[in-house]
């Protein structure tokens, strides 16, 4: 067994411990999350030249890595810095869909822009009905020949306000089907907004949208085990943030007490709150763990993958909860306003406790597994 | 020991209902289902309602307009209010510096102040907490000098929850100086909110709603006659106020009406074949929460048994605070397991009753992550459940 | 609403209290519970003076009392003193079941005696394949005329050392019947042995057992209701000695810690096991809440009740399970000694945790009622 | 990163696991997957069988007879163990004073007692606690006067597990006088059981088994040539020894294998209409101490790589100790509730070999309650969880 970084994996991190530290402080972030633009474009372009949209991409595709440790390395400090530029939806999502399933022409038209910088995507696979149910869905896309008639409304849509190409779960007649719709088609509504961690979303409505046949990703109703794996991998990288986000939150915390004064002395000295301390430091520790277990597995390709990362998001939606209250809590008054960092940790952390499934969901999907 | 209501209990729980049926606006009803915040409007409109049926203010003594009511009544009235769907009491007014008004102020005060607190004329706030005394309420550092027939006073409160719609604010503010003993020096005063140097500064909470303020003293000159009983006396007055505020925050009928409305919504889920009420895990953390408020609600029923039987709610109250927060915690997490991803997008606007955009998700998704995230403060305010457990320790285990 | 007990009640528990302190020290206890003697038999005596035994049974059938709240001030106490004497099983269950549905002779011949403290009962009803279902019962009693032959094995069954007139829980054509049988009628072998919390207990063996027809209690296949009946006042009463336990342990516990010296200050003095105190003592305090709500509904004699129950004996036994676990854990080393009173209260609180069905199946009964 | 084993690696597994199908008695096997205490001949004859393979001592130096294993390979080793249902190795000898020994000992000292603790000729026990110093050790007041070349040891040790199996005791002694300062006045002294002067005093643990004892010293003269070290230096030696000690607590495999058990319990264990393993609360109940099981395997893994890539176990070993007993306390808590009020009957003598009644239920259900209750002791000795928690606090938060 072995738990360190390769050498190039220890490069990536310090780039992106740099980055955060230097240029994504606070109120910065603040300004994009406020500013009516998705987020910020210069800083993608920041990612795109430092190689960062290479990282979930194999060599054979272009990329620098494509492994679930390499995407842990990133995440994790994305988590801390609570960045919200789009690697998860636009790259990992559904770029990973067009790595798993693309043909080359498809991969040349749409990776290479991606990871050049140029190209904004989004997954669109969330319906009202479906909960956390991937095949579960209303969207259908009727089969016209050289062309699919695409009907359907998808909800919170994620990076959804930004993107110009929209990989989209279908019902066709084989099954589940995965088309890029380019989102400029006639037919296409989009409401866009902000979500509460500050990230940008949208509804995306589709009244009769024509997508030609030769934007179909994969075989036609085939696609179900491509989204399961790819989604699979997404939640395997917000279980990361939240593992950053979570010892950021633990660390400001400690910070805090032993600045704190009440009664006359730091609220650090106060043992009920040091062992609540030791607590989230355990809950820390212990979702490193499952995350590192998930990470080796998912890098094994064996087909204990899916239990190691329901096992993961289980484990770590637990701690989220926790150490995410506890950091508010310990706080007190200052914890629940805006301006305070670690309120908007909490909050991120909450997102994650329900992405791709809540805490309970990925205890059920463990036990099925 | 038994819990029958009397004849005359139960003509008064219908007699409340159908007031209730009768008179609650429904738009207002609509937002406290939904949990949302209420506008000033909302809250005195239902205020002044309440007031002409001569129910505004049932903790009061009847000589000045309270209701006379028993224990019983007003935990029915509460109850029956909850589940109606009315806005609960906004206290600072009526439940905060009332009492201390009736029970220490002089005369020339109580004919000042308390009839339009009954009206719901007047909106007051509290200014107890300050930007470096959080839990430790006797280290508040503002001060008021004498300077003839006024007190100067200068210094910031904060955490002044809805300072940016009151007309007045009650203070505790350091009268003896310096080298005044921590809590004797310490004086109550009321102010009015446009005397001249008085400033505010909203601070938004983390779902980004103005609900608090800091309030900023600067030389701000308040007539003595504005100060409570005896210089020096303020935090006997308040500790007593503090107490009032503690029996009335295990909130058991909202959070009773919040868990209905939970069901119903988990119910309406679907969750694979099935709904999400049906889901065996999420039921069964459903029945642990109810079997909890169900024990709350006898907490509190003892609790307000010993008030009927001579005996002041004593520390044992802190129980209600913990636990009644904890609780309504833990149903705001279950409305926010139930909206799931419907609660990520951020559109408080779409809750306004002028919005004419087109909705996102369902309003109550929209709001339920909103109020898990504004509630948290609950554990906090009032006296943090960490100080309400050293009360505990202190004046009932001894420690 | 009134939460006050009458003058009788206070009288009944002043006299409970006196006896379990002047009478009933942890060393006395220990000498009968490590005895070969099923429990006190001269206490039983002293029960039946006392018109302790009169208390679970109504005035016409010559009791003083049967209300919830009468069961409520003894067994607490009880719980504080640990009592090991049969209160329970002879009278509140067996008894209880005669009381319910047994005619005028029949009580005549069986509560009266056990009244006067001169005549020991059980009620066998637990199945090794039942676990908690009242209903599912593999012994069985066939009919011949005059008599029933009875065939089955009955487990842990409470007084089943001492017990010289059972009832037994049978499958008849009919349904579920109550027999009453006689101990020492031929066939029926029994294995006595003492509980972990110092109860005696029996495992029964009825081997071809004759029974004569009269001993039937109520009407035949018609004894479900009556059971679940009485098997919710035993239920009840376990929580009622359960909150009575935990009060002791909690009160042991804090006295405790402000003897016991470590560096050098008292362990009371540590803010972290304060805190710990402060949750118990809200365990606790929410405990009694739970179990008036239940008492007042039994007493209503609503159809509320069992939901009252069941409600009452998850959350006490989740409270047990915390007051007992923390008590021991902050008495340190002595906690986990024989020699401590607290670890035997931890153990009869481990118990009541499973008797009468677990905390998770008086949820879900809960849930269903 | 990466989790696979390298070739060697597996060959050592299928090795180990050849091994212990071969040599390990079915007898002794039956009582370690049924939880139950193991006699004294027990102990000494499996580890005489792994003595005999010079698979003893996996902590040991390959000088002195230890195997010389990596990590990876205890680790392995000590997995399939547990899973094959081995007991595990008991520790005062070869774990806790071996150490000592060969680190701080001299060559004499060596020579005398490794060879029979390696062979597990002798039965050693542990002298630290004290009747009023639980978790304050360094508090002790056993004393050690010298005369001579002798020490005079007067004093109480508790706490001390299967003393009344041993053969020699290591001990902690005050040899300062009242006047030493509390740490650099304690020495670290071998002594012979048989020694006149020394008593036990059973004590019984809560679940009525003979586990621990209290060992009084009454005028034991002990040579000078049995102090491990240097005069006042005996708190440096047994800190690191605690150290160690904390490494080997979380007990993965022994979980693992007592979870495995469970499932297999609960699947042949009648619910309603299916079995307890299908009840969709307990199954959710299980899966989670199932995924923390998990989690804290890694925690362990990661430890142990920092010990490989040469950091040594620090302060954060102590999340082994306390989420590793919480979690075997879980566990023993999922036996209680499989085995419910089959667990009532107090029966430990129908788990001996030479019972010959009428058995009462299953070994299983007899049994687990025994342990749920004697396992209570594993978050208390070692260094309590809330020692631990302490020490997280100082060295790793920095509080």
């Amino acid at each position: 067994m072995d738990f360190s970084f390769s050498e190039e994996q220890q490069l990536l991190r310090d780039s992106v411990t740099r980055f955060i530290r230097q240029d994504y402080d606070f109120d910065t972030r603040r300004k994009t999350v406020t500013s009516s633009d998705p987020f910020n474009r210069q800083y993608w372009q920041t990612f795109a030249e430092l190689g960062w949209l290479l990282v979930p991409f194999c060599e054979e595709d272009g990329g620098l890595g494509g492994s679930a440790v390499d995407l842990m390395v990133v995440m994790e400090e994305f988590g801390k810095g609570m960045v919200v530029e789009p690697l998860l939806a636009s790259a990992i999502l559904a770029g990973g869909l067009i790595a798993e399933t693309g043909s080359a022409p498809q991969k040349s038209d749409w990776l290479l822009p991606l990871m050049e910088g140029n190209l904004q995507l989004a997954f669109a696979f969330s319906e009202a009905q479906g909960r956390y149910d991937l095949g579960n869905l209303a969207t259908a896309a009727e089969d016209h020949g050289d062309s699919f008639i695409l009907r359907g409304h998808k909800t919170v849509v994620l990076n959804g306000g930004a993107a110009e190409l929209l990989a989209v779960s279908v019902r066709t007649t084989g099954g589940v089907s995965l088309l890029m719709v380019d989102a400029s088609t006639p037919g296409i509504t989009r409401n866009s907004y902000k979500t509460v961690d500050g990230h940008n979303a949208a509804e995306i409505y589709f009244d009769s949208v024509q997508v030609p046949r030769a934007n179909l990703l994969g075989g036609e109703g085939e696609a179900l085990p491509a989204i399961e794996k790819i989604v699979d991998r997404a939640t395997f990288a917000i279980c990361a943030e939240a593992v950053g986000a979570m010892e950021s939150a633990l660390h400001k915390t400690v910070e805090y007490t032993k600045t704190r004064k009440q009664f006359g002395v730091p609220i650090s000295s106060f043992q009920a709150l040091q062992h609540r301390m030791a607590d989230m430091f355990i809950e820390c520790q212990q979702a490193r763990s499952i995350l590192m277990m998930a990470a080796m597995q998912l890098d094994a390709g064996n087909g204990v993958a899916p239990k190691a990362v329901s096992a993961a998001k289980s484990r770590i939606g637990k701690a989220a909860r926790k150490v995410g209250q506890e950091a508010v809590q310990i706080h007190g008054g200052i914890g629940v306003t805006d301006e305070l960092d670690v309120a908007h940790l909490f909050k991120r952390l909450t997102s994650i406790q329900y992405l791709f499934g809540s805490t309970d969901y990925h205890t059920q999907r463990f036990m099925r597994a | 020991m038994n819990n029958e209501y009397t004849q005359a209990e139960q003509a008064f729980r219908d007699e409340v209902r159908q007031f209730l049926s009768e008179n609650l606006p429904e738009d207002i009803r609509r937002k406290v289902l939904l949990g949302m915040h209420l506008t000033k409007e909302d809250c005195v409109r239902w205020q002044k309602i309440l007031y002409r049926r001569g129910w505004a203010a049932a903790n009061w003594p009847t000589k000045h307009g309270g209701t006379g009511w028993s224990a019983t009544q007003k935990s029915i009235f509460e109850t029956e209010c909850a589940l109606a769907g009315a806005p609960e009491v906004v206290p600072f007014g009526l439940k905060m510096v009332a009492p201390v008004i009736f029970t220490f102020g002089s005369e020339q005060q109580k004919q000042r102040f308390l009839p339009d607190i009954l009206a719901s004329n007047v909106w007051w706030c509290q200014g107890y907490s300050e930007p470096n005394a959080g839990s430790d309420l006797a280290s508040l550092k503002t001060t008021a000098y004498r300077d003839g027939d006024h007190y100067v006073v200068n210094g910031t409160k904060t955490w002044t929850t809805l300072a940016h719609y009151a007309d007045w604010i009650f203070c505790l503010v350091r009268t003896g100086g310096s080298q005044g003993k921590n809590q004797t020096a310490i004086s109550f005063l009321l102010i009015d909110m446009h005397t001249p140097g008085i400033t505010l500064s909203p601070i938004l909470t983390l779902d980004g709603y103005r609900e608090v303020n800091e309030v900023h003293f600067d030389n701000v000159r308040v007539p003595v006659e504005n100060r409570i009983g005896e210089e020096g006396q303020g935090w006997t007055y308040a500790k007593v106020l503090l107490t009032h505020e503690r029996t009335n925050i295990a909130r058991v009928a909202h959070s009773r009406c919040q868990l209905q409305r939970a069901r119903e919504l988990a119910g309406a889920t679907p969750d694979g074949d099935t709904t999400l009420m049906e889901n065996p895990v999420f039921a069964h953390k459903f029945a642990e929460i109810e079997i909890e408020l169900l024990a709350l609600e006898y907490t509190e029923l003892r609790t307000l048994d010993a008030v009927r039987t001579g005996q002041a709610p004593g520390p044992e109250s802190s129980i209600l605070k913990i636990r009644g927060t904890e609780l309504a915690q833990s149903i705001d997490e279950l409305h926010a397991e139930i909206a799931a991803c419907g609660g990520l997008p951020y559109l408080p606007w779409q809750l306004e009753e002028d919005f004419d955009g087109e909705r996102v998700a369902t309003d109550a998704a929209i709001n339920s992550w909103l109020r898990y995230f504004n509630n948290r403060k609950s554990s906090i305010y009032g006296g943090s459940n960490e100080i309400q457990k050293n009360i505990i320790c202190k004046a009932v285990l001894g420690l």
